[in-house]
């Protein structure tokens, strides 16, 4: 393994080595987590510019043809580290209120995050597989923690078991393509697939398939991201509807993009099956949230139908669609993280509609924040959902009959989603006061108090950070698009 | 650089007026309210002055394109032509005329509401004068938002169904639009390998063969919905009545006055020209739609008890004007249609300002709980008198040659449309004067003092009347500045 | 070696995995979920034993390993929560049924 | 010559002076709007002799360009002719005599300064209608009258019935408006001009071959549509009875003597269209007569005063329809112009005894007035003596004799219609002297309602008028008088530069006398008929009445009802259709929002946390998943 | 046909069958025991001996124990679910497997391959021209050789499954 290849690797081993760090500062001193909340945000931000000033530079190389370090891992792992990190600061008002807390929290964050940039690099099914699996691990962990509730752990649960049946099913495919091609490496794979299409290779593929939509939460393999995002804290649900949905659509796109120079002939059955998937979970999604009363729950369904809209730009393909889906991945992820952000900001636990009446009132910041995510989502103007939806339908009309189908269901799912979108928004801006959940909270001890108050200053930062990326990928994407394209047509 | 200025100016009246609201526990009389609503004022002044400068400069057209998002060939590109300085011009007027509506109105966090306002006449602006694809579906879009906020916070009884009811059906035929527009761009940039969302790239798209009949036609559609629910034709306006219902006046008259008017300009802009072959494979169709509106705009008007209501369904009837004028792909028909716009603009927007004067005076907007106006407030009973006879079409209104002009158009592609038009002018008179008698005539349904009309009102109707008598007598005024954009607009000899 | 064995053992494993499936559908104990969820995946490792065999490469069995580190984990996580579940056996283990996860008030 | 301007301006200036001027109160108000009526008679009349003077040819003052018809651009432009001349004059001059009488007659009215600047703005847009040069400012003109007759019909609008009278003269007209309007399209569309003159020469130039007519039947009939509706002939005539709920000047000068017979002016204005389309012109004559007859009959059986002279009204101008569809064009302008002088005299006269009698409008209650009010009396009596073409009052004598000679010597199937006309010159006799009877002849009733009440306090801007009026009716008439009786044609002869004129054959002595002769006997024998049915209507004015024929006198009573069948045809529909406002569309829209989120919840009770329910889906996706990629 | 391979896949199948229908959580683990080494004796036949032992040692010996500590804990009795309960998995199931074993069996390349003809395909050619079994020592230089990076990644699932099953089981002082 080279020097190069290991700068290339760089964010990845920061990351590793910041779990560890975080580790050995846990056992040393067990009561203080701010030290293994420092190590945690001061690892995701190194390893942030490390994958910009370290592995940018060496575009392209591979790691043991395990991980190759090519213009999607950068979005990702960029993607990624950055959520993380914004998570990270968003969660530490609480966490730092809650008594004996323990910083397990960031170490787990840690590894889910490293888990998600080998997903975003991974060129072989063994890195995907373990990548997958440490993502997932750190995950059941995560949303069973913060909150000491029983409907944590049974929505722990419930998406270990799912998880693990779903991770079944893709090693399953695995195996047998690996029995096919008889190599690991995705390249190879996809060039063997191309050479002698079988049945075989349609059941394996469909069986990967099947464990990255469990993961994207595609209707029907959707049904335990309510539980799960109801069931965790706000930063769990954030790390779930973010860092894991990120994690999962590069190696799609990196299959994909592999299997198109490999001159894989998707047959229509398979493109019909990609349209269908992507058809269900924008309805379901949107139908599961459209009445939907606590916010979290709401933004799960919101998630789902996301990910049905980004199927349509993969499944238009070509670089144009992975760019715009990758772009989408990106608005969408930033959208996400600053509802969450917000509703973490209001309360770690339940989080009904009523929260937000009057928010406007009382915390302007949030309620601002809070819009400018709902709108983007919804894909208004000046935020960057607007373009990601945009680019969306023209690059779903680019492509064949399927996908313009898909394009009308999108316009048509969009505008049914206005209906909860902006009935919370307008929550927000009406006249009430209804008391913050957050003062409801058990009322911390003076140290606490401390950690808690300076904590939150770092997160409201963080806060008006995403709320002005929004934005300002709303108003001019042009760089965004830009770097996007390239990468992609690099890697 | 100037046509820049239709975009700032409102936004910048708009950060003003934010900015002026910005304090806890508003009072009405404090003076950063007075600023705010002062800054709204002058913004849409200002665009106003700007457009008439131009008009009787005779600066058209006009032209600024800077470079926005080169990776998908968007650019911030602005024309200013006849179509559309005549619109400019109506926003400038209706807006000034909004916010001088709701000067006592609104006393609720003043500085969000004139925000709201300016930011969406920002939007209007930007639909009016974009002339690149891209740029006028953001513009579009942006207007939304903006009014469902004026009508969600500062509505009425019904107002968080209604402006959610506004935005999901204009939003989804937006989106079908915006899609269409997608759609395209694609298909063009797959032809020539430009990819580009300038208007008069993609003008030539349909006649030089980029697109299948069968796609023409799709995104024709995709268009023609977005608009047709904006304008709105019949069977797409459910949303509309409850909207102007529930609206504050403001916003009543800027959704009557501009935001429809957007819909018919889409389509003689874009729908039309862009499509030229599939618009007459639909025109047929598109003006029964146009007819059905009137009649039954107008027969929904004749049954309503609530007097904004009423005025919301006569919106239908005449924008179904608009559409018959357009799809009979007659230059009368497209002259009528538009001076039908601006007059409807003119009228319905005074009309509601009056509807907002009632009942702020009578907390109610009933016309079974009115009657003898004219007695007790006689400037108010005069102007009635006069905007009802501009809903009926008394020649003389604006309203009358819009409805000529487009009568004229559809009697020459289909007589029998034009004899169901004539219809609906029959119908118009009917609502327009039972509105006028229930509410002005007849004796005081219930005990009441009521203030007539104050300076600041009259003053602002009467300049709405006096365009709107303007129009009426001296339409070339209009229409020989909308004459110069029809080379731009004569799409594949549409028109 | 025999392709027929392989076919074999690729339908052996094909049979664990929905024999797996099944236990996990059928059963309401947490434990035999978790139990049915080791099933499938064993099942599937084995279905990378046979690939390994077929080629007489050992990314096979190296896959196979990762499998078990996986497992393990996962395995232990469940169990966790299986344990923090159930009152940690004070009185009659409670929670323990999957069907009793209904969400508290809806 | 450009002060033509002037006519329509005067009046114009006057109702916005009126309209705007606060101050104005009092009589000034009156005295005011009186004079802009008179300074555009003056102005009126000066222009008619500068007509003369200069050879009587026809010029246009234009002021600006109005508005693009397609090829066709139409001005804002005054055209006068001799047809316009004759117009003005009848309508200023008339106009003038009416706004004079209203000061004392509408004194202390509510909304006194509003009624006069409603009056003035009639004359205005009435001097348009008439001075308008093309189809467009006509229609405008046409509109106009159309509100102002509105307007003042509901002038006691504190009266919901008073407002519903006036929506439904604007609404029937409004139906034939529309008509014309499409008349006028199809003018434009196929004539490429709305000029009235160039359209009729390029009518004649393209539709003379008998192969296009079939366009110019469309045009003729679409304008005889506007005309019947304004002019309130069979069918559209139901709004003139209800229309007398407005003020008795308003009746004599909008419903008597000039907006209604706006239809025959058009109908003479177009009279190019017509001789384009004879069965178009037989049309007309028909409902004419059919118009002439069904108004007689009606009159005959009204209790109101005032409709009693609405459907006169209604039945002369049938007669004017009836030289029009004779081709008759004079004679029937001709008719118009006395026709305007005695009806609106009768409506003045009868408006003063109204009010006289404390707004007692049912004949039956008057009785006995020919002494307590001699004036008025006398000037109704010249009136209704015009009304029936009985000497010495020349008006009516002169026109009326002119339509019927022209009937008979047409010949053909037009004598039919002279049998008509002559039935209806009975009819006319017969409810005019019925009305004399009952109101001024006979005992004074109900306790003496006039005796309160006689005339005396009439000021003379309340005379003045009324005199003038019989004067002129008493020598009006002799502007073209039959040959018979040594007459002149100057009327004819003057008219003739305007419209087609046809000269009467050869001089017949016999036959000449037999015309004239046979009208007047009629009238004559009309006389004591109408006193029989006088007295017998007083007999049982109280009872309910039995048999046969006081059932019919009911049913004519209620004008045959017309508006019972338009009712159940075209309103009532129309308006179970409004219902309460419900809109389907949004029913539908509704419902669908209902199904939406029917769905949505059934979605979300799928949600219930058990996970092996979500394992299920999962199995399933992935089953159908495999199966999908395996087809 | 090779008969170890089959026998222990009889046993492999009735055992693990026997898994899912038992009544008690223990036995369960019994049957999964025998099902295990079962699979072992499979893949020794199949010449993974290296994974085989794994299974025994570490599947059988680490992992079930786990199990039965926590049985020990709590004490299951996991009710027996009717027949009708079983209609649903147990369709579901045969389905797949349908699907999976027509994906499987139906081949043409296979029905040339079992018949003792010259494989047609080059890539049936290249399948059943290695017929050596892989030694262990082949997979520990794999392990870490090329997949060295993979270990450490499993290194950090097994330290991130450590963390979390640690911080759950003493969550009860959070």
């Amino acid at each position: 393994m080279s020097i190069g290849a290991l700068f290339a690797a760089a964010p990845l081993i920061v990351l590793a080595l910041a779990g560890l760090v975080c580790l050995l500062a846990l056992s040393f001193s067990r009561r203080k987590a701010s030290s293994a909340f420092a190590v945690c945000s001061g690892g995701l931000a190194l390893g942030l510019a490390s994958s910009i000033f370290l592995s940018l530079p060496r575009m392209g190389a591979s790691v043991s043809g395990l991980l190759s370090m090519d213009g999607l891992s950068f979005i990702g792992t960029t993607i990624i580290l950055a959520c993380s990190l914004a998570i990270a600061l968003a969660s530490r008002p609480h966490l730092a209120r809650r008594e004996g807390e323990r910083g397990e929290y960031y170490s787990l964050l840690l590894f889910a995050a490293l888990g998600g940039c080998v997903l975003a690099s991974a060129a072989s099914l063994a890195t995907i597989f373990l990548g997958l699996e440490l993502l997932s691990v750190s995950l059941y962990a995560l949303v069973a923690y913060g909150r000491a509730s029983a409907e944590a752990e049974k929505a722990a649960f419930t998406y270990l078991i799912l998880a693990s049946a779903a991770s079944a099913f893709l090693l399953f495919g695995m195996g047998l393509a690996y029995y096919q091609c008889g190599s690991l490496d995705l390249a190879r794979i996809t060039r063997a697939a191309a050479d002698s299409p079988s049945a075989l290779w349609d059941v394996s593929f469909a069986m990967v398939g099947i464990g990255f939509a469990f993961k994207l939460a595609l209707a029907p393999f959707h049904m335990w991201a309510p539980e799960v995002y109801e069931g965790a804290s706000a930063g769990a649900a954030a790390v779930v509807a973010t860092v894991s949905k990120a994690a999962m659509v590069l190696p799609l796109a990196r299959i994909l993009a592999l299997a198109e120079t490999a001159g894989t002939k998707a047959g229509p059955a398979i493109v019909w099956t990609v349209a269908a998937l992507a058809g269900a979970s924008m309805v379901a999604g949107n139908l599961l949230a459209l009445r939907e009363e606590r916010v979290k729950r709401m933004l799960a369904g919101s998630s789902i139908a996301q990910l049905g809209y980004l199927l349509v730009a993969l499944a238009a393909g070509g670089v144009y669609g992975r760019g715009t889906a990758l772009f989408y991945l990106a608005a969408y992820t930033l959208s996400t993280l600053g509802a969450f952000s917000c509703v973490a900001a209001l309360s770690w636990g339940e989080a009904p509609r009523e929260l937000f009446r009057g928010l406007a009132g009382r915390r302007p910041l949030v309620a601002a924040v809070m819009t400018a995510s709902l709108l983007s989502l919804a894909g208004m103007p000046l935020t960057a959902g607007f373009v990601g939806k945009f680019l969306l339908f023209g690059a779903g009309a680019r492509s064949g009959t399927a996908t313009r189908i898909l394009v009308f269901l999108l316009a048509v799912n969009s505008a049914l989603s206005m209906f909860y979108y902006l009935r919370l928004v307008s929550l927000m801006y009406r006249k009430a006061e209804s008391v913050d959940a957050e003062a409801k909270e058990a009322g911390p001890s003076q140290m606490a108090a401390k950690r808690a108050k300076e904590g939150s200053l770092l997160a409201g930062a963080a806060l008006a950070l995403v709320g002005l990326a929004i934005l300002a990928i709303g108003l001019a994407p042009g760089g965004l698009i830009e770097a996007v394209s390239t990468l992609i047509s690099r890697g | 650089m100037i046509l820049a200025l239709f975009l700032l100016i409102p936004l910048a009246c708009a950060l003003v007026s934010a900015l002026a609201g910005i304090r806890p526990r508003e009072t009405p009389g404090r003076p950063s309210v007075a600023a705010s609503r002062i800054a709204a004022l002058l913004g849409s002044l200002a665009c106003l002055a700007l457009a008439l400068a131009l008009w009787l400069g005779g600066a058209v057209p006009l032209q600024l394109e800077l470079p926005w998002i080169p990776a998908i060939g968007a650019s911030f590109a602005l024309k200013l032509d006849g179509l559309s300085l005549p619109f400019l011009a109506l926003s400038g007027l209706l807006g000034s005329a909004a916010v001088l509506a709701s000067w006592k109105g609104i006393a609720d966090r003043v500085g969000a509401f004139h925000a709201c306002l300016a930011f969406t006449l920002a939007g209007i602006n930007g639909v009016f004068l974009a002339s690149d694809l891209f740029l006028f579906a953001f513009a579009w879009e942006l207007m939304l938002v903006p009014m469902f906020f004026v009508i969600d916070i500062w509505g009425h009884e019904g107002r968080h169904r209604a402006a959610i009811k506004f935005l999901i059906f204009t939003q989804s035929g937006g989106l079908l639009m915006i899609a269409a527009i997608a759609g395209l761009y694609a298909a063009q940039g797959a032809r020539t390998g430009e990819w580009s969302f300038a208007y008069d790239k993609l003008l030539g798209a349909s006649s030089s063969g980029a697109l299948g009949s069968t796609l023409q036609f799709l995104l024709m559609l995709g268009f023609f919905a977005g608009f047709a629910v904006k304008l709105p034709a019949f069977g797409l306006h459910a949303w509309l009545p409850d909207a102007h219902t529930e609206a504050p006046t403001a916003g009543s008259i800027l959704l009557a006055g501009l935001l429809l008017k957007t819909g018919g300009y889409g389509l003689a802009r874009f729908a039309i020209p862009l499509f030229p072959e599939a618009s007459r494979a639909l025109a047929p169709v598109a003006m029964w739609i146009g007819v059905a509106g009137i009649l039954w705009g107008g027969v929904m008007a004749l049954g309503q008890g609530d007097m904004k209501r009423l005025v919301a369904y006569s919106s239908v009837s005449h924008l179904g004007f608009v559409l018959v004028g357009l799809y009979s792909l007659d230059p009368a028909g497209r002259d009528g249609a538009v001076i039908q716009m601006l007059s409807h603009g003119l009228s319905t927007g005074a009309l509601f300002m009056l509807v907002g004067a009632l009942q702020d005076r009578l907390g109610t907007r009933e016309l079974a709980r009115m009657g003898g106006i004219m007695r007790e407030a006689p400037r108010m009973g005069a102007i009635g008198l006069a905007l009802t006879l501009a809903l009926l079409g008394l020649p003389g209104s604006g309203n009358f040659i819009g409805e000529l002009l487009v009568m004229f158009g559809a009697f020459k592609s289909d007589v029998p449309a034009a004899v169901a038009v004539g219809l609906g002018l029959v119908l118009a008179m009917a609502y327009a004067l039972r509105m006028f008698q229930l509410a002005f005539h007849g004796e005081p349904a219930e005990q009441r003092s009521l203030r007539d009309l104050g300076a600041l009102e009259t003053a602002t109707l009467g300049a709405l009347l006096i365009v709107l008598l303007w129009v009426g007598l001296y339409p070339r005024g209009v229409l020989s500045l909308l004459h110069l954009a029809l080379p731009g607009l004569s799409g594949g000899g549409a028109l | 070696m025999n392709p027929a064995d392989l076919e074999l053992a690729l339908g052996l494993a094909a049979l664990l995995f929905v024999i797996g499936l099944a236990g996990m559908l059928a059963r309401r104990s947490l434990v035999f979920m978790l139990l049915c969820a080791e099933i499938m995946l064993n099942a599937g490792g084995f279905a990378f034993i046979v690939a390994g065999a077929r080629w007489g490469a050992p990314d096979g069995q190296v896959i196979f390993i990762f499998l078990l580190v996986t497992a393990a984990a996962e395995v232990a996580v469940g169990l966790a929560l299986i344990l923090a579940l159930s009152g940690q056996g004070r009185g009659r283990p409670k929670g323990l049924d999957a069907d009793e996860m209904r969400r508290g008030g809806d | 010559m450009e002060l033509i301007w002037l006519v329509p301006a005067f009046p114009l200036a006057g109702a916005i002076a009126l309209g705007l001027g606060r101050p104005l109160t009092g009589k000034s108000a009156g005295i005011l709007g009186s004079a802009a009526a008179g300074l555009a008679a003056a102005a009126a009349c000066l222009v008619a002799c500068l007509f003369v003077a200069g050879g009587q040819v026809p010029y246009t003052v234009s002021l600006w360009t109005w508005l693009d018809l397609g090829a066709a651009s139409q001005a804002i432009a005054f055209s006068v002719d001799a047809l316009a001349i004759v117009m003005i004059l009848v309508v200023t001059i008339v106009g003038f005599l009416i706004h004079l009488f209203s000061i004392e007659h509408m004194a202390g009215e509510e909304g006194y300064r509003r009624f006069f600047a409603y009056m003035n703005l009639f004359v205005a847009f009435m001097l348009v209608l008439v001075l308008a040069g093309n189809f467009l400012l006509l229609y405008l003109g046409w509109e106009g009258v159309g509100l102002c007759s509105f307007l003042l019909i509901g002038f006691w609008f504190r009266d919901r019935a008073n407002g519903a009278a006036a929506r439904k003269a604007f609404l029937v007209t409004r139906v034939g408006d529309v008509a014309l309007l499409l008349g006028m399209l199809l003018i434009a569309a196929s004539l490429g001009s709305l000029d009235i003159g160039e359209a009729s020469r390029k009518a004649q130039s393209a539709w003379a071959p008998a192969g296009s007519s079939s366009l110019a039947m469309l045009a003729a009939a679409l304008i005889l549509g506007g005309a019947l509706g304004k002019s309130a002939q069979l069918p559209l005539h139901t709004w003139l009875p209800d229309a007398m709920a407005g003020p008795s000047p308003v009746s004599a000068l909008i419903h008597a003597a000039t907006m209604v017979t706006a239809g025959v002016y058009l109908v003479a204005r177009a009279n190019a269209f017509f001789a384009l389309a004879p069965q178009v012109l037989e049309v007309v004559a028909v409902l004419g007569a059919a118009t002439l007859l069904y108004a007689g009959l009606c009159a005959l059986a009204q209790r109101d005063f005032k409709k009693i002279l609405a459907y006169s009204t209604m039945s002369q101008i049938g007669y004017m329809f009836l030289a029009l569809g004779a081709s008759a064009w004079t004679g029937a302008v001709f008719h118009l112009a006395t026709h305007a002088l005695f009806k609106s005299l009768l409506f003045l006269a009868a408006g003063a005894v109204i009010n006289a009698l404390g707004h007692e409008r049912d004949v039956y209650a008057m009785g006995a007035l020919a002494k307590k009010m001699p004036l008025l009396f006398w000037t109704f009596l010249a009136g209704a003596f015009g009304l029936t073409a009985l000497p010495p009052v020349t008006a009516g004598l002169a026109s009326k004799d002119a339509i019927l000679a022209r009937l008979w010597y047409v010949g053909g199937d037009a004598r039919l219609l002279w049998w008509a006309a002559m039935a209806g010159v009975l009819l006319t006799s017969l409810y005019t002297f019925r009305m004399i009877f009952l109101v001024f002849a006979g005992p004074s009733r109900r306790g003496g309602v006039g005796a309160s009440s006689h005339e005396g306090e009439l000021g003379p801007s309340t005379t003045i008028p009324l005199i003038a009026l019989a004067l002129l009716c008493l020598v009006g008439g002799l502007l073209d008088f039959p040959r018979l009786m040594g007459g002149r044609p100057y009327f004819g002869a003057f008219l003739a530069g305007a419209l087609p004129t046809a000269p009467l054959p050869e001089a017949d002595t016999a036959l000449d006398l037999f015309l004239s002769l046979a009208p007047l006997i009629l009238s004559l024998l009309g006389i004591p008929l109408a006193w029989l049915i006088a007295r017998r209507g007083l007999e049982r004015r109280d009872i309910a009445p039995k048999g046969a024929l006081p059932a019919m006198a009911a049913i004519a009573r209620e004008g045959f009802g017309f508006d019972r069948v338009y009712a159940f045809l075209f309103v009532r529909p129309v308006l179970r259709l409004a219902g309460k406002g419900v809109d389907f569309v949004n029913l539908a829209s509704e419902g669908l929002r209902g199904a939406t989120m029917r769905l949505s919840g059934l979605l979300r009770s799928s949600q219930d946390g058990r996970p092996r329910r979500y394992l299920g889906a999962l199995a399933l996706g992935a089953l159908l998943l495999l199966a999908a990629v395996l087809i | 046909m090779n008969p170890v391979l089959a026998v222990s896949a009889a046993v492999a199948v009735a055992s693990t069958v026997a898994v899912v229908i038992q009544r008690k959580a223990v036995h369960a683990l019994l049957y999964l025991i025998v099902s295990f080494f079962a699979l072992a004796v499979a893949m020794l036949a199949l010449g993974a001996a290296f994974a085989a032992a794994l299974e025994v040692v570490v599947y059988a010996g680490a992992i079930l124990v786990l199990f039965v500590f926590v049985l020990m804990m709590i004490g299951v009795e996991g009710p027996v679910p009717s027949l009708r309960a079983w209609l649903f998995p147990a369709l579901l199931a045969i389905l797949l497997f349908a699907e999976l074993a027509y994906a499987l069996f139906a081949r043409p390349e296979l029905l040339e391959a079992l018949s003792v003809a010259a494989p047609a395909s080059g890539a049936a050619q290249v399948a059943y021209a290695v017929p050596a079994p892989v030694p262990p020592k082949a997979v520990g230089l794999a392990l870490f050789g090329p997949y060295a990076v993979a270990a450490e990644i499993a290194a950090f699932l097994l330290l991130s499954g450590l963390v979390g099953a640690y911080h759950l089981g003493r969550r009860d002082k959070a």
